[in-house]
């Protein structure tokens, strides 16, 4: 518990986060940035839940452990898509999210 | 009472006749169909005869009255409990009355033809559809029932079609027939609902019900219904368009001048003596109904016959083709019976009409079978139809000559013929009942006159036309029938018809009208004097009357133009202007609505297919839009507990 | 053992048959025999039908028969036979065996093409035999599937075009018939039936609220109706008709065309009579429509099967103009122009196949003097130019008569105006049907080569008499059939007029 | 915790074991020998497959984060069933060299470990055992979607896959989170009795929808699936277009009718426009595709249109139809990549195109791309008629009588492009037809399995009854 700080602060910090996360997803041109905007929204998700866990209830850790599980599960995913950016790459010669369109309509 | 019970056979043999004819003829010698035919033929001819005398002279009357009786009947479809359809005999003047027409005509016609188609490709199917015919025509007058004469009614009317269209390959004798049948049809459409009027409001289609005078179905549907006219009466109007049709009345004649493309035997038959009178018949049939129930209808029946009468005589006058003129001169002599029913009551003296009519309807039959017979006769010998290319064949065809004079002089109504008699007692009737009718009739009988002798002087005197081959007279199978039929023309007349054959089944007394009878026969005379003049000697007064007459005359030789209205109502209104936009309007509208939405369908798959841009972060967008629409969606729903 | 169950089961031996013939003969010796069965069977049928109702049982169907399927919903394999469904199964054995016949000459995938035949061919009969609604429904597009294949494969013209339409615009109808069998089964717990059920039996014994008739009546009767032609639903019947090959021409028409009607009789106006008689109005407009559409339209067609196809859009109409009367009459009338049209429809389409087979061509144009050259064909045609035209002595004579007098007796003007402008198709029909005949039959030899032509044979007369034989026997005896059927429509016109309010 | 306890989770157990086995086999066999890895492990997974029918107990582990039924028994059964017809599948495509996979056993370890994904998944009693199953079904599959090095599609497809689920599952977590929050508690049925019309929890609900909605391509979230399916190698687009989609579904409903049940009137409007929308689009699309991986990957976005038809109004005989209707889907669905596959493997064709004149070379192939297809757009006698009736039926039951007439509107559109992939096969006419394939056993079997279960399950009405015995009493 922090001192004059309330939950609301934490839950708009993550929102705030969270769309920054999907803000960067949906306007960043570089496959490499786009993975650290779905990293931002996972933190967003972690803020919340460790919040909600100190602030609301702290008897149990549940919202603790799922943090960890979800830093953990993301490092796989960053793990797995970093490899297919990289042979993408290896192709295309470029990490440019708009010119991977060989598959349309 | 002798039961009738064999008259059922008179049908059941014709038809057998005509299957195995139809179905063995192609397989054996092409004259033992004829024979097989014939002699079918002269067994029903044998039992009408019989029948008519059992009837008439032995059986036939109880107190005073011929009865009505029903020898058999058997069903054949059921409706509902009241209305089926009973396949039967009805045995009562009128029935026994035709039987003995269309066997005697017919197997006349049958002898006739053995000679007259012996050179004809299809001869087997020539006989087989004239049983076909003779079965319909006989299972028409004895039916039973309304519905039983519908059902030969269009039989006959097939029978028809396919000997007027005998010389298929000929696209004029197609022609004809498609247009017989397709006439007829149209006014069979009127017959038919008719019958679905009269079946409703009366409830049966049996005519011993229908035409009881005392029962309840005279009495029913007598309330106004539309235009000012009671039901009955409409359904009787309609009933008549079929016989409108069948019988060749104005506007429905046209068919029949066309129908001569047939075999001249088959004009005789079908064209002139029997199927033609059908209509006549079945207006008899009803006659009560038309009497007591609907007088407008009678009255329609008298003055369109009449009319007709006119009109048709009026073109014969003109026409130069033989079987044309006998068939305008058909049209003619029906109006006669028509209006002869027409100026009827029902009935005792006010009956005569009726009786008439009948009687005029027996003599017609044998003396026009005779004239088209000997029609064909000439047509045989000359190889021409038009009697602009014929002249003085008396020399040639002693018998042809006879004959077709005798049912000249009977058509003519001169007396001792036949023909006398019968038109002077519709005169009679028509005297009595309507004057300015009977004047119009009295000119028609002056025409009738004038124009069969105009066709008798000009084949038989007038100019001595040079024959390419020399005419001859026709084999003896060709000559029988026609010396029968002219014995019988000449002395038909003198049968007492009232005693049989009358509305209500009582005897009629037909008293000589002097004031009728001796104008009829001098404006005949009349006529036939002005035929002579003109027409026994080559001159060039016919062709200046007509010149002098100018546009009158074409309008009439042209028929009044009734034709060319008919075409141009089927083929530019009913082709152009209906059945072409239908079939454009499915292709185009209906079709293409059905194709349009699945056109729509693909345009739409065209057009969405940029949401599939291919851009990742384009999937992301509309993911997330997509998201919170939904959630927009869930939010703005749960206000709503 | 259920006999209706060997409607079944013979076409799936037959196919089997098929499926293990070496050679194309075999192959179609096996399809003859096995529909030669069928027909056996179906006329067999009506003897035995007849036994048993002499026998005294007057229940609603005959030998059913219900096995139990998917007993979470209720949904059973039901069977069972009424004297409509008998002698609708009849008609589907003639039309069938005649078909094989007819397709005897079908020389490119031998095989799949009487399998496919067969499979129609149990479709239709597993439809007539079917007394609950899952099963017709199965049934009824286990019929229409083989269709797009048979006519996509054997066809003629523009063959794929017309097999996707055709099979689009009955599938697009069976949606509608689909979500109305759900109407009904969804609404057919009421009083006296505590389970949903499908079965047409027990469905015909609750009387549903007229609001919920209201929905699903026009649902089912449309999509019965696009099977029966109805305007103006009835377009995929010129270009069907038209590219499919000879057997299935006679088939469709003559067989799948009626499922429509049996459909509408069956399921739309029994079990929903109330919205019948309330909204009857509308479809009459539409069949008067048909009627008098179909028989226009046809007159000025140049292609055979186009005119063909149009009059059967005429005579399909009036069968359902006719059911739309709920009149004992013409709904007698109304099976019995199903018939008559399956039997002369088939012959039609049979004998224009063969024409067509010997002369390369079937626009009337080009066309003429067949008679000299092929009479025996001509004259078959005739006859069932005549049957179509109504001639009595042949079938469609006294189906017409049926409908015409039943309609007739409706007591409100309304319907009896219909009924005469319905009755004016009688001479539209003759028009057209005349103007064939002279076109193609009569009249001079148009074509040098036509000179050459050879009449059928044995194969093609064997199908030909068949089929006359039957128009020519129900046009001269027809009131054996018609008892048959007017007995079984009892309870259906029953339910219908309980509450008409004349 | 006892042995017998850990004997619930037995069909996790058993697929470990197999995995592997799989994988130390291949270390095992020399580098000629890797192909015997295909029998091994076909072999293996049927034992696991027949285990997996055997009668178990339910019950629950790990504190309730586990639990099992024999609906869930039943469903990873069905899991089971799709991924062995796979594996069979693949056997032609992993033998051929045009994979550029050196060790076969990788290929099966991923899949297997993603089906134990999609297993725990399914099991999971609280949402951070669903989350672990779901990240771990959904991950692997991205590495095997890009595995084919030599086609520049694969790794696209791997991109847009992994991208696209990361998103996905970032806003299911956030959703998640919001329900901690709100409930105090990850576990289902904790999370049940906290729940009630709360804008939040909705908020939450529509998160975890969302993230669920995308991996069973429900529209508009279906976007990544054509492009993901074409790139994919072939069997993996039949394991994502089926295991992978029914594992979605089966938690979908499972998650609706207990955790959110509370709410069924949002969830069933929400199903109500999804359904509709995803239906249309998806044929839509379809019509127009030439690709026929792509072809067939609309076509499964239509196809999962029709699920919530099933779901919708939460009924459990509803439930009982969508597990019927992905159970003959699977098979006809695996029928139709069964035969893109053989003739992809054998050709490289893939293009509508390619098939004009198939029938005339390879009868038994078309035969049963015919029925598959006939499967698909539910025309009977074949199954799939049944599975879409049942799932009409269930919704009309409900009263949804529009949407099942959108729905059967829908399902005859879809006819037509299923007629023209059959046109092409037997109507077309084509010079150069499609050479004559022999496909080896394992396709010949799995095509024969798919034949028949296409062909019975329909007949075989108690299929239709064990499954509703199942769900009986699933609320």
């Amino acid at each position: 518990m922090i001192e004059g700080i309330g939950l609301e602060y934490f839950l708009i910090l993550s929102t705030i986060v969270f769309f920054t996360g999907i803000y960067g997803f949906l306007t960043r041109k570089n496959l490499i940035t786009i993975l650290m905007s779905t990293e931002l929204i996972l933190n967003a998700v972690n803020i919340n839940f460790v919040a909600f866990n100190k602030y609301l209830y702290p008897e149990k850790l549940e919202g603790q452990f799922f943090a960890l599980f979800v830093i953990a599960i993301a490092a796989t995913e960053v793990a797995v898509a970093i490899a297919i950016i990289i042979s993408l790459y290896r192709r295309l010669k470029t990490i440019d999210v708009e010119k991977a369109n060989e598959m349309k309509y | 009472m002798e039961s009738f019970g064999y008259t059922v056979l008179i049908p059941v043999i014709l038809f057998f006749s005509f299957i195995f004819i139809g179905l063995a003829g192609g397989k054996m010698n092409k004259y033992l169909s004829g024979i097989i035919g014939t002699v079918s033929l002269l067994t029903v001819t044998v039992l009408s005869y019989y029948t008519a005398y059992s009837y008439f002279f032995v059986y036939g009357k109880a107190g005073g009255v011929y009865q009505k009786i029903i020898p058999f009947q058997t069903e054949w479809l059921r409706f509902s409990e009241k209305l089926y359809i009973e396949m039967g005999v009805l045995l009562d003047p009128i029935s026994v009355m035709m039987l003995v027409v269309i066997s005697t005509v017919s197997l006349m016609v049958h002898i006739y033809s053995i000679g007259y188609m012996k050179e004809d490709m299809g001869y087997e199917r020539f006989f087989s559809f004239l049983s076909l015919f003779t079965f319909s025509m006989t299972g028409l007058v004895i039916a039973t029932n309304i519905f039983q004469t519908y059902v030969f009614w269009e039989l006959v009317g097939v029978s028809s079609y396919l000997l007027i269209g005998h010389y298929y390959d000929r696209p004029s004798a197609v022609a004809a027939s498609k247009k017989a049948f397709i006439v007829t049809r149209f006014a069979d459409l009127g017959f038919l609902i008719g019958i679905l009027i009269l079946s409703n409001i009366t409830g049966t289609f049996d005519f011993k019900i229908l035409t009881d005078p005392d029962g309840s179905a005279i009495t029913q549907g007598s309330s106004v219904a539309f235009m000012g006219l009671s039901v009955m009466t409409w359904a009787l109007i309609l009933v008549f368009m079929g016989c409108a049709g069948k019988s060749a009345m104005f506007p429905l004649h046209i068919w029949l001048p066309d129908a001569m493309e047939g075999p001249t035997p088959v004009s005789a038959l079908i064209h002139a003596a029997t199927m033609v009178v059908a209509g006549v018949y079945l207006v008899a049939r009803l006659f009560p109904l038309y009497a007591l129930s609907a007088p407008v209808a009678l009255h329609l029946v008298g003055y369109v016959g009449a009319f007709t009468s006119l009109f048709a005589a009026a073109i014969a006058c003109t026409q130069t083709d033989i079987k044309r003129i006998l068939a305008f001169s058909t049209i003619s002599q029906i109006g006669f019976m028509m209006l002869g029913l027409g100026v009827s009551g029902y009935g005792g003296e006010n009956g005569l009409g009726f009786m008439a009519s009948m009687f005029h309807l027996f003599n017609h039959a044998m003396f026009k079978a005779l004239l088209f017979l000997c029609a064909g006769s000439i047509i045989h010998a000359v190889h021409n139809n038009d009697m602009n290319f014929t002249g003085g064949l008396r020399k040639f065809m002693p018998v042809t000559h006879i004959t077709f004079l005798i049912a000249c002089l009977a058509i003519a109504g001169i007396p001792p013929f036949s023909g006398f008699f019968s038109k002077d007692e519709i005169l009679v009737a028509a005297f009595e009942h309507d004057k300015f009718l009977s004047v119009v009739m009295f000119a028609v009988a002056g025409l009738t006159a004038f124009y069969m002798f105009r066709l008798y002087f000009t084949v038989f005197w007038n100019k001595d036309t040079q024959y390419q081959k020399t005419p001859h007279e026709s084999p003896k199978v060709m000559a029988y029938p026609l010396m029968f039929l002219a014995a019988a023309s000449a002395l038909t007349g003198f049968i007492p018809f009232g005693n049989y054959v009358t509305a209500d089944g009582s005897a009629v007394e037909t008293p000589f009208h002097w004031n009728v009878a001796v104008p009829a026969v001098a404006v005949s005379f009349a006529g036939i004097l002005l035929a002579m003049k003109l027409y026994k000697k080559e001159s060039d007064m016919p062709a200046k009357i007509s010149s002098s007459l100018g546009e009158l005359y074409k309008i009439v030789y042209k028929k009044f133009y009734i034709d060319e209205i008919y075409i141009f109502v089927t083929k530019n209104i009913i082709f152009k202007y209906i059945s072409v936009p239908v079939a454009w309007f499915d292709r185009k509208v209906v079709d293409n609505t059905m194709n349009g939405i699945a056109a729509l369908t693909n345009f739409v798959s065209v057009k969405i297919k940029s949401f599939q841009s291919g851009q990742l972060q384009q999937y992301a967008y509309v993911m997330v839009s997509g998201m919170i629409v939904l959630i927009l969606i869930a939010l703005y729903f749960m206000k709503t507990f | 053992m259920n006999i209706l169950t060997l409607f079944l089961i013979v076409p799936v031996l037959t196919v089997i048959a098929i499926l293990i013939s070496r050679t194309k003969e075999q192959i179609r010796v096996s399809a003859a025999v096995g529909m030669g069965i069928q027909l056996i069977q179906s006329i067999y049928l009506i003897f035995a039908y007849l036994a048993e109702r002499s026998r005294g049982n007057i229940d609603v169907m005959l030998f059913t028969k219900t096995w139990k399927w998917f007993e979470s919903m209720n949904i059973q394999f039901s069977i069972g036979v009424d004297g409509i469904s008998v002698s609708l199964i009849a008609l589907t054995g003639i039309v069938i065996f005649t078909g094989v016949l007819t397709s005897w000459h079908v020389d490119y995938l031998t095989k799949e093409f009487f399998i496919s035949l067969i499979v129609l061919s149990t479709g239709v009969f597993g439809f007539f035999i079917s007394l609950d609604l899952f099963t017709m429904f199965l049934f009824f597009e286990l019929a229409v599937i083989p269709m797009y294949l048979l006519i996509g494969i054997w066809g003629s013209g523009p063959k794929e075009y017309a097999a996707m339409k055709l099979t689009l615009m009955l599938m697009g109808a069976s949606a509608l018939l689909l979500v109305g069998i759900l109407g009904l089964y969804v609404n057919s717990v009421q009083t006296g039936n505590p389970e949903f059920t499908f079965n047409i039996v027990d469905l015909s014994r609750i009387d549903l609220p007229i609001e919920v008739q209201r929905v699903f009546f026009p649902m089912v009767f449309v999509g019965f109706g696009v099977l029966g032609a109805l305007f103006p639903f009835h377009t995929w019947s010129p270009d069907g008709h038209s590219s499919a090959p000879t057997a299935v021409s006679m088939l469709h028409a003559g067989v799948l065309m009626k499922m429509g009607g049996y459909g509408c009789l069956r399921v739309a106006m029994y079990l929903m009579p109330d919205a019948a008689n309330e909204m009857g109005w509308i479809f009459i407009i539409l069949t008067t429509i048909s009627v008098v559409y179909g028989a226009f339209g046809a007159i000025v067609q140049k292609d055979l099967k186009y005119i063909n196809a149009y009059s059967s859009v005429s005579h399909c109409g009036l069968v359902l103009f006719a059911i739309l009367m709920s009149d004992k009459i013409s709904s007698n009338g109304a099976v019995l122009q199903m018939i008559s049209h399956g039997l002369m429809t088939a012959l039609f389409f049979a004998l224009i196949g063969m024409i067509y087979e010997r002369t390369h061509t079937r626009d009337i144009r080009f066309m003429g003097g067949l008679m000299k050259v092929l009479p025996f064909l001509a004259v078959c045609y005739m006859i069932a130019g005549f049957a179509s035209l109504g001639l009595p002595g042949l079938s469609g004579f006294i189906a017409e008569m049926n409908i015409f007098v039943g309609a007739f007796q409706h007591s409100e003007t309304f319907y009896r105006v219909a009924t005469v402008i319905v009755c004016s198709s009688i001479v539209i029909t003759a028009v057209y049907i005349l103007r064939v005949v002279a076109a193609l039959l009569l009249g001079p030899i148009k074509n040098e080569e036509f000179n050459f032509l050879k009449d059928a044979v044995w194969f093609e007369k064997a199908s030909t008499v068949i089929l006359i034989i039957a128009i020519a026997g129900m046009g001269l005896a027809p009131l054996w059939l018609s008892e048959l059927i007017s007995e079984s429509l009892n309870p259906i016109i029953q339910k219908l007029s309980l509450l008409n309010i004349y | 915790m006892t042995l017998e306890n850990l004997l619930l989770m037995r069909h996790e157990l058993v697929l470990s074991v197999t995995a592997l086995v799989v994988l130390l086999s291949e270390l095992i066999l020399s580098k000629d020998d890797t192909k015997k890895v295909i029998p091994l492990l076909v072999f293996l997974f049927l034992i696991n497959t027949v285990i997996g029918f055997l009668p178990a107990k339910s019950g629950e582990l790990f504190g309730g984060m586990y639990r099992t039924t024999g609906l869930i028994i039943l469903m990873k059964n069905i899991l089971n069933i799709g991924v062995f017809i796979v594996f069979i599948q693949s056997a032609g495509w992993l033998k051929s060299n045009v994979t550029g996979f050196e060790n076969m056993g990788g290929y099966f370890f991923i899949l297997i470990s993603s089906l134990i994904g999609m297993d725990f998944m399914i099991s999971s009693g609280d949402f951070l055992m669903f989350y672990i199953g779901l990240e771990l079904a959904t991950i692997p599959l991205a590495a095997l979607v890009a595995s084919e090095k030599l086609k520049e599609k694969s790794s696209e497809a791997g991109v847009k896959l992994i991208l696209n689920a990361a998103l996905s599952s970032g806003i299911l977590l956030f959703g998640i989170s919001l329900l901690y929050g709100t409930t105090g508690s990850v576990y289902f049925y904790k999370v049940a009795q906290g729940f009630y019309y709360n804008t939040l929890q909705v908020l939450a609900f529509m998160f975890i929808f969302t993230g669920i909605a995308f991996k069973i391509s429900i529209v508009p979230f279906h976007l990544w699936t054509a492009d993901v399916y074409e790139g994919a190698p072939v069997n993996v687009t039949s394991f994502l277009s089926v295991v992978s989609k029914a594992s979605a579904v089966f938690i979908l409903v499972i998650l609706l009718f207990t955790v959110f049940h509370s709410i069924i009137d949002v969830w069933n409007d929400i199903l109500y426009y999804t359904a509709v929308l995803t239906m249309t689009i998806g044929n839509l699309f379809a019509i127009r595709q030439q690709n026929l991986k792509r072809f067939l990957a609309f076509s499964s976005i239509a196809q999962a249109g029709f699920i919530p038809l099933g779901i919708i109004g939460g009924t459990t005989l509803g439930f009982s139809s969508v597990i019927y209707f992905l159970l003959i889907y699977l098979f006809s669905n695996l029928g139709a990549f069964g035969v893109v596959a053989a003739v992809s493997n054998a050709t490289g064709k893939e293009n509508m195109n390619d098939y004009d004149g198939f029938y005339q070379t390879n009868k038994a192939l078309s035969l049963v791309m015919m029925l598959s297809l006939f499967s698909l757009a539910g025309i009977p006698p074949v199954a799939g008629f049944f599975g879409k009736f049942f799932l009409f039926t269930s919704a009309a039951r409900e009263g949804y009588f529009l949407l099942v007439f959108i729905a059967v509107v829908n399902a005859t559109i879809s006819l037509y492009y299923y007629l023209l992939v059959v046109k092409a096969m037997f109507i077309n006419k084509n010079e150069n037809p499609i050479q004559k394939i022999s496909s080896d056993g394992y396709m010949k079997a799995s095509l024969i399995l798919c034949t028949l279960g296409i062909i019975l399950i329909g007949f075989a009405g108690y299929i239709f009854e064990f499954i509703n015995s199942l769900t009986f009493g699933v609320k």
